[in-house]
């Protein structure tokens, strides 16, 4: 069987040989595979050194102190316990916290805990182009709002938030500022100090690292420290236990080292890529692009397409790995909420197709998209009653 | 959940192109909002359908479902358009059961078929 | 420098080539690295069934269930998920749990939680061995009792309790029993049906697998579900959202398979080594075995040596790499609560050393281990004023 | 927390077999619940102390710091013991501050020693 063109980093990425090749120095057996916390031998304070080696290209990476990334199982974790966490340390202050609709569900799954705990969550509606306004995040501050969770790009339609402006009115407003910035991480200029957030989340799948490695960045000038969310051995300053996976944490580092080092570059490259992608399909009728034609990343591409069922879209454009919707949506089967909150109809949010690029998408994969996408939109179109 | 559960028979028939339609009889049931729409169209000559086609806003499996039962009528006469067994083949296609009402919508279309063919019939449209 | 001698397999263990050969297959930037959530294109379903694998073999290990195997980052997520999640699951019937005091932090963790959400928690003290009577459970047991967590080997000293008959008393009244068995697993028979086992926590790297990838198992006849305690995409029957990390589920399949491949004769091996270090030392005077001396795991020895200070031990046996009390505590420099639980005096519990073999130890190990340990014992007492 | 923060004069120190102790003279301070016990004994003859010696329930910071001083009194008179300038020459083992207590504690032995070498020069019992 031929394998289809891979075109959905934005759910997860093939892992670079390089950052592979970081993480087997500290897979050996005889090496490498100390836990961080047995200070009292040189195999623990080894892998402790390598740890502290991740936290610096990390903090690099979003301009933070590297004491004060968090290292977690991945997004998920951070955004729970940036979230949770952060509001539980604020709780002296307020139970109120302000998120999107759109956000990922980590970040909304989060807040309902926090509901079901005596919190109230505002939950904000985007524009139709998937914004979330700065002035409609002050609109929401109240006297006891604590948190204020917006991501940086959007996982399914790429679109990007002024987190900078949302920053500021937080600072200025003494509330914490969370941003997941899974998607932006590598393509958009990050600095924790600059744009104003107190917690910042990241993992390394997204971005040609490991899977099941993640951390919460805190701003060490503004918070200090979360309330845990899981308990144990004390680990991590008490902020999230549990024995430190060296090589994940190893291979996050090295993810991060290449982002900053490549970023420029990179991000040109597939700009250009997306744009040609756009151009050979948007001419067909009724191909509608979801979010911001501009204040978007340049590695994500999600269109409706008109008058075709949505089930039947992605089988024929098998040839390609894309999703419809989030991955995680993708497992349920249900249409996005993210396209919904956009305003568009279930029907077209059903026929969705996320294009999403990366590290090693090449030229020919985007003509064979192109092809491939033309020729199930025409086929589909012409079973379709619709037509007649 | 997982939709790669399409077995051979269904890509081949979702793949096919559209067939001609007939013209004489029509049916019409459902619409994207349902999450199907399905049109079956044909000829009748000499008391046999001719011309069978279909055209469907529709996931794989009812796609691959009208693309099977217009081939199946094909020459069959008027009444098995409504005939219990007609459906019998699509067994074949494994249609999980969470789409049986994308199929009732499937048959509706068949029935709307031979009730806008009795209606022709009744007014003396067709021979 | 010269690489101190390792035994200390009950803090982490060097990873098994096999192990590591069967990670870097679905490590790949080629193939194996899809979002098992993608089941809409190939590198999902290939994630997807690699990680079907790797349940059943963890699930043959323990014999359970291989649709319930829920996968978390760690033992310290499996023992929070197994304490928190159970609890609140059956919170209906009431809002008791029994523990012990020497259970590992992650489960007293988990305890504390739930003390500060309005739950009672019963601390059972073991014996001068270590030992956890079934008839102490039994007392303890209260009609708003919900859930049992009782380990299965201790980290610390290696003794073993019988949760065949914990588990029968709990079946009994209906009531959860969750057990850690991180540090039995692959060392003692593990069946959770014989043993009435509810809930199960499993790691992979005190076990020559990777760190940052654990299990909670559910017993499929007794308990369909636990509460999360992280909220996001709804993998995992929303037991535990987050992408799974496939290369690291792999590899704990894998270290789960080789378990119960090598378990008869491995331990066999591990059982002399341990015997022969034990006489090796146990003829210098004051030298205490902590723990029950039959009932305990092959692979565990943990001493303490009376007129010694514990700093000065450790750092003369420095060509070992030991632990004194569990890594956990070597992070927090306190002695053992442990080994205090046990009725050792402080400066018994600080003048400790856990030896822990493994899949590596070789008999040379194991005689360096004596001459450093004599060594260090008769170097101490000579400087010692106790000694005058 | 890192225990491994010992340099390599500690090292040196701590490993040294245990010296010859005098017996003129004797002090003694701390206990093992207390974290560190100390002795330190010497002899004295004309005026200087000789045989200078310890024994130490301790970590290793404090040992090395025992055996360094004990060195630096062999050949010093009496009054040395508590002379404020002793224990400058600690500062080469970088000792935690956590550890100012322990060090508390081998002050005492030593200011004991002196105690105990005026106490038996009150009574003759050193010439
Ligand atoms: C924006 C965003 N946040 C969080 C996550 C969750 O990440 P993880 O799979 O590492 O838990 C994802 C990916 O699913 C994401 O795209
Ligand atoms: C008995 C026991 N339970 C739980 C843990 C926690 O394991 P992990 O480091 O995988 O979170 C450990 C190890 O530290 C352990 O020995």
């Amino acid at each position: 069987m031929i394998k289809p063109v891979y075109l959905d980093y934005a759910a997860t990425t093939p892992m670079d040989p390089r950052v592979r090749q970081r993480m087997l120095e500290v897979m050996g057996h005889q090496s490498g595979f100390g836990n961080p916390a047995s200070v009292t031998h040189v195999f623990g304070r080894t892998a402790a050194a390598a740890i502290e080696q991740a936290a610096a290209e990390v903090a690099a990476l979003v301009n933070a102190n590297p004491d004060y990334v968090v290292w977690t199982s991945g997004a998920t974790e951070s955004d729970n316990l940036g979230v949770i966490g952060g509001a539980r340390y604020r709780q002296a202050q307020g139970r109120h916290v302000v998120t999107a609709a759109t956000e990922h569900k980590a970040v909304l799954g989060a807040c309902a805990e926090l509901q079901r705990h005596g919190y109230e969550v505002t939950y904000l509606q985007p524009t139709e182009m998937g914004l979330i306004e700065p002035a409609a995040v002050s609109a929401a501050l109240r006297a006891d709002t604590v948190l204020v969770s917006i991501m940086h790009a959007n996982n399914e339609t790429g679109v990007v938030q002024d987190i900078a402006a949302i920053g500021a009115l937080c600072r200025a407003a003494g509330i914490l500022f969370h941003v997941d910035a899974v998607q932006s991480a590598g393509k958009l200029p990050l600095d924790m100090q600059a744009q104003y957030v107190d917690l910042l989340t990241l993992n390394a799948h997204k971005a040609c690292g490991p899977k099941g490695v993640g951390a919460l960045v805190l701003n060490a000038a503004t918070v200090k420290r979360v309330e845990p969310i899981l308990f144990g051995g004390g680990q991590q300053r008490g902020m999230r236990p549990g024995t430190l996976p060296v090589h994940q944490i190893v291979g996050m580092g090295e993810t991060a080292r290449l982002l900053q080092l490549e970023m420029a570059e990179e991000v040109q490259r597939i700009l250009t890529l997306r744009d040609n992608l756009w151009s050979g399909i948007n001419d067909l009728p009724g191909i509608l692009l979801n979010g911001h034609p501009e204040q978007r990343i340049a590695s994500i591409l999600t269109v409706s397409v008109a008058g075709v069922e949505g089930e039947s879209l992605r089988f024929a454009v098998d040839d390609l790995a894309v999703t419809s919707g989030s991955a995680c949506n993708s497992a349920t089967g249900e249409p996005s909420y993210v396209l919904r909150a956009l305003g568009r109809p279930d029907v077209l949010a059903e026929a969705s197709l996320r294009f999403s690029l990366g590290r090693f998408t090449q030229p020919d994969d985007i003509q064979q998209a192109i092809t491939s996408f033309r020729r199930a939109v025409t086929h589909l179109r012409a079973l379709s009653p619709e037509e007649l | 959940m997982n939709e790669a559960a399409y077995n051979a028979l269904v890509a081949e028939r979702f793949d096919r192109a559209p067939t001609a339609l007939g013209s004489a009889v029509v049916g019409r049931a459902g619409s994207p909002a349902q999450g199907a729409a399905v049109y079956f169209a044909a000829d009748v000559e000499a008391g046999r359908l001719h011309n069978v086609g279909f055209r469907a806003f529709a996931c794989p499996h009812i796609i691959a479902a009208c693309s099977l039962t217009a081939a199946k009528l094909e020459g069959a006469r008027p009444e098995q358009l409504v005939d219990p067994t007609l459906l019998e083949s699509l067994k074949e296609l494994e249609i999980p059961v969470e789409k049986t009402g994308k199929i009732l919508i499937l048959k509706d279309a068949l029935s709307a078929c031979y009730a806008n063919f009795q209606a022709r019939q009744a007014t003396g449209a067709l021979s």
